[in-house]
């Protein structure tokens, strides 16, 4: 029992481990994953605890990975595939749309596909390319997938044991950034958090800061920067992004507002576009102030040295919120 | 200056087009009685296909692909198989799913606009679907074959593909990572000499399909896919290599298209009359009738009872496909989760809504 | 001189060969495209015309024709390449992202990727599984790109045209269901269309309805119903999605205070999204009613007993017309 | 019954590990002293490669992914190549590119975080980036040699990839498309034993990887990579039959990879000391040096003397890195498009007029 706080990443691993331990037909595959521990260490040390049948190593392709991993979960396993870097994941997305996403309904539930994709994601570390890419709006108008983004050490454990429960495909992304940003406990005790609510993170009466991953830290300090002129900002961490908990942003929206979406990746159709379309639809009379975006450019995320740049930060976040503030 | 690895590509041949054999029975054919439930499953087949195809043309099913020449390779993959094997196919192995259990309206309801087609009512449950996107069952096999191995179950995964289908990307994932895993898989390459309107010599510059096999340590072989005498020997000797934990094999079946790709295409476009009428010469069908009746286990009375009784069957089948009712709107919802998310509880219901006013 | 009206499909033909006999650097690849003319016949004669060295028959496999595309264009050709149907693009998908809409990026400028992407898209024609799916929304989030859907003969030439002598990738999506929907007079005159234009293909003064594809025809259909109830319904042809032109969705907007989006992919994250966030963010305050999207459902197009059920219509498309008429 | 195909793999070594020569030189290496100015290449890249890593560590450069044991085959490689061919490298092959004529600060800029770095300003214009998708770049060599062909240009593409990058689906596709096609093209696998952690034993089942081109129709070689004449000669066939119209071509390097996979790797969690111990006996250069010096021509004034000079230029070069200064922020925009679209400027100028304000 882990006593001791621990980080986003030690959190994925103590999931993981729980579930292995748990449930046999989990098994975890990826590149490196296996005596390496993956190269942000995710899965270190479950290859000394469960063996090479259970952690398995695979060949350099992630076709290859994608397609395995639906073979095994349609003949009864479940399977926890990484893919290594969110820009490695595109050669997976054939199977997962394919495949992954309608077995069930293809065959009107003779097979179904209980995976998860776990996939490092974003930016902000200073790495090479196509190590740094918020690619999550690939994913969300597929229908049959959850997609999934935990940005805290607890609902890094609640969410992935929830994900490896769940009877249906899974893609978990993880925002690599904050995997050793910060400790919190995290009792290991198998209790998984729901896939299908949005977190509300900190209450608050003026505007609604709606994000995920990474940029939950952000947005927390844009809150804790705005209460100190006297703007009281509620922050939802999105948490599974499809199929969406609209009702609690618009709970919020219809108390607030004021609407402020904040993601990394692209503006134009990444998914803040489909909370704000929702937040135009269902809560069109409650807006007091037009809804924004606070998101990357739409131009592909620089190598390191302008990163920073390109990322939403707590200073944007600011100012677009109090653009928001202006309009009563 | 030294030679780093040597390989050799086996052709395998028994029954020859004219329907004498080329030498000794192989033990995956202990004598010629033992053929003929095969064969009948062959007449079966292409009973089938000829209504199906005439369904189609009356507007009554949607666009079909025929099995017409494959049905020895078909029926011999099928046939070979234990049913607790995994049989992920492309989409036109009626033989090998009919000698599986699966009854023929599943594959009329599929290709007639209806999900349920893919229930494969009558065969093993944990077969795959019919697969449109090329080869991808091809990989989706070896996760399965890889499945088996880690669970320690003697069971063998055989998947389907076309010429073309063993140009795909995902069909070398599969060889390899069935080398890599050497897992009980058993990639059937079925060479029909077209991939719609690409020939076969336009797909790849190897000389053999089977030598794809070699890029991941596979077992390889090629076979005269009209022989079903070769056809179930060399898939037992594949299937023999996967129980025994000897790994993957690649198979190609050397065979030919005699219909077009599907009804909605026109071979006529792009090939040639007299290549047709020359792979007529070489069907799987007729050799082996002929050499049934030679060896007196078959004659006309048996076969024109047995296509009586075949004509019927498919008969009842298409009946009992046009007699299905089309799926409530609603089925568009069914089974996209285990349990369906709120949000698409409203569409769902706002479907229905929308049926009933109208 | 095509003195006779086309199809949507022979405007596309025509294009090809226009551009095959003005530039040599000009050629088309994909499957089935050479003696066989195309799945659809949009290569037909081109073979017989132009040679096998012009018009090249690929191996069975996406990735390969998405790689060689790009090898080609980074290299001085102009490749046109075809994927046989929206449900087979995803194989591209990684060639796309990481190459095609990055080599110039990537190489300051040293290095481009001249090329267009061609695809049957969308349902409506009874076809099998994976031959009807309306996946635009996976290229929109990404930089580089153009995504361009041509509804008309006319638009399909002009447009064509000028993909393939954009210096940028192109993904050019063909509405499938109105190949050969009608007819329309397409003087082969070599004049391309821009492609950083929303059209406005009918003038009104009480709702806009945006859409583009296939669904172009419903939406002109509701546009008519509409009239009959004294309802003046303003039409736009996005035609090229991203980069998108959304000044001319604004001011009409501006101008009727209403808008409908339609489109035939799944509703969540569909582009349809990116532009009623777009209308949320800056046309806020001349809205009268709520933005409404009518699309496919968030289910896979269903095979096609079922498919027109899943698509748009023109009763859904004046239904929804007449809810947001209903504010005021 | 009878063999449908046969194929043997050859393997070349001229320079055994002790520096003694396995048998006579051949046609690519006229004489000792034509392997001069690639040893000198050869002696470069491990100064600069040691630096690239000194300033890695000193936090002057981003991740860096080294060439330690790869410079026979790197260098040979660029070395092999014409100036109008294409060369499509991986991550690593500094070698090659610094042979074609590639400034070295290119290498330090990209992998400190700047995209000027794939200007690969010195180098032929139509040369490939860097690829950090694996393989991915021997496929669009394959598109590259496509347009040769097509155009008649007598020009070859040259890729590289790693043992891990010949897993790839990509590889396969480049492989496949190459023989269908019968491109101008050479795929390198330069098999360093690793792929980061996982063994090249876990990638396949296949006893090579140069077999792998098999499956293509391609021609297959093996040669020991770390032995410069074996990499120039096999790389000197493959071009000739490039050039004359005979197809492509996978020739498998086997070196060993002396380095951790990069500077953000730590190869001692999985790799046993022994193993690299073992690799450095093996390694290229001292082989290559011992041979030149019996040649006699080659002393250590000689090497004392290049060192400097080497080290005094790598210094230029890391001078000239540290001192680009960092692209304004309106870089992230330029060269998204060839004009950027009027949505795009919208934001490129709100993005300047934050810089200004900040
Ligand atoms: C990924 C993908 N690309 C294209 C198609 C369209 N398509 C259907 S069948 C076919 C040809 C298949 O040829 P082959 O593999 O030889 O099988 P055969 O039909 O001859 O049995 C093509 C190109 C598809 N179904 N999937
Ligand atoms: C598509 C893709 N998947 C994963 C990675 C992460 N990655 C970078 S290098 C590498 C191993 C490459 O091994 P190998 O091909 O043997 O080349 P080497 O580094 O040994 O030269 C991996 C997995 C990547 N860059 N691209
Ligand atoms: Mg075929
Ligand atoms: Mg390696």
């Amino acid at each position: 029992m882990s006593a001791q706080p621990i980080t986003l990443i030690e959190a994925i691993t103590q999931a993981l481990a729980y579930e292995l331990r748990k449930d046999e037909s989990v098994v975890v595959l990826g590149e490196d994953v296996g005596v390496n521990g993956g190269v942000f260490r995710a899965t270190a040390g479950l290859s000394a605890q469960f063996g090479p049948e259970r952690i398995l190593d695979t060949p350099l392709d992630e076709t290859t990975i994608a397609g395995l991993t639906v073979g095994m979960a349609s003949q009864g396993m479940k399977p926890v595939a990484e893919a290594q870097f969110d820009g490695f994941m595109y050669p997976m997305v054939d199977f997962i749309i394919c495949h992954a996403a309608r077995m069930r309904y293809r065959t009107r539930g003779r097979l179904t596909c209980p995976m998860v994709l776990r996939v490092p994601w974003g930016g902000g570390i200073r790495a090479p390319e196509h190590h740094s890419e918020a690619n999550e709006a690939i994913f969300t108008n597929v229908p049959g997938l959850r997609v999934v983004m935990p940005s805290s050490p607890q609902r890094a454990y609640g969410l992935l044991l929830a994900a490896i429960r769940d009877p249906d495909p899974v893609i978990y992304m993880e925002p690599k950034r904050i995997y050793r940003q910060y400790k919190e406990l995290v009792p290991d005790d198998g209790e998984a958090l729901p896939l299908d609510v949005c977190y509300v993170l900190r209450d608050g009466s003026d505007i609604t800061l709606v994000t995920w991953g990474a940029q939950v830290k952000e947005t927390l300090e844009a809150a804790d920067a705005l209460a100190k002129d006297g703007i009281s900002a509620e922050v939802i961490d999105v948490a599974t992004l499809t199929p969406l908990d609209f009702a609690t942003i618009a709970e919020s929206v219809a108390k607030t507002g004021r609407c402020v979406i904040v993601h990394e990746a692209a503006k134009t159709a990444g998914f803040g576009a489909e909370i704000a379309a929702r937040v135009a639809e269902e809560c069109l009379f409650d807006l007091l102030a037009p809804v924004e975006r606070v998101t990357g450019y739409d131009t592909h995320i620089p190598l390191f040295r302008l990163e920073m740049k390109y990322l939403p930060s707590t200073d944007k976040i600011v100012a677009a919120a109090k653009r928001a503030m202006a309009y009563s | 200056m030294s030679t780093a690895a040597h390989f050799d590509i086996e052709y395998l041949q028994y029954l020859k087009p004219d329907g004498s054999l080329a030498g000794p029975l192989p033990p995956a054919v202990p004598d010629a009685a033992s053929l003929l439930p095969i064969f009948k499953q062959m007449l079966f087949l292409r009973t089938f296909d000829g209504k199906a195809i005439a369904l189609q043309r009356t507007g009554k099913l949607g666009t079909y692909a025929a099995s017409l020449g494959h049905e020895a390779t078909h029926v011999g993959i099928g046939y070979s198989m234990q049913p607790e094997d995994v049989l992920a196919p492309s989409y036109r192995e009626y033989g090998a799913q009919f000698a599986r259990g699966v009854l023929p309206r599943q594959v009329l309801l599929y290709w007639g606009g209806d999900e349920r087609g893919n229930l494969l009512t009558g065969g093993p449950a944990h077969d795959y679907p019919w697969c449109v996107p090329i080869s991808t069952q091809m990989l989706m096999a070896s996760g399965a074959a890889l499945s088996f191995k880690l669970r320690k179950q003697t069971k063998v995964a055989v998947a389907v593909c076309g010429d073309g289908g063993s140009s795909k990307t995902d069909f070398y994932a599969a060889v390899n990572s069935a080398g890599a895993f050497h897992l009980p898989l058993i990639l059937c390459v079925v060479n029909n000499g077209w991939a719609i309107s690409v020939p076969r010599k336009a797909q790849t510059g190897a000389d053999t399909l089977a030598q794809k096999g070699i890029a991941g340590g596979l077992h390889c072989l090629q076979v005269d896919g009209n022989d079903i005498i070769a056809v179930l020997e060399g898939l037992r000797r594949a299937h023999e290599r996967a129980r025994n934990g000897e790994g993957g094999s690649v198979i190609e079946f050397i065979t030919y298209r005699l219909h077009d790709h599907t009804t909605a295409d026109d071979a006529r476009r792009y090939r040639d009359d007299a290549e047709v009428k020359a792979a007529w010469e070489k069907e799987p069908f007729l050799r082996l009738r002929k050499f049934l009746t030679d060896q007196g286990v078959w004659d006309e009375a048996q076969e024109k009872a047995w296509l009586e009784d075949s004509g019927k069957r498919v008969d009842e089948e298409i009946n009992a496909y046009l007699n299905t009712p089309v799926q409530p709107v609603e089925a568009m919802f069914d089974y996209l989760y285990a349990e369906l998310p709120s949000e698409l509880i409203t569409q769902r219901t706002e479907a229905m809504a929308r049926e009933h006013r109208a």
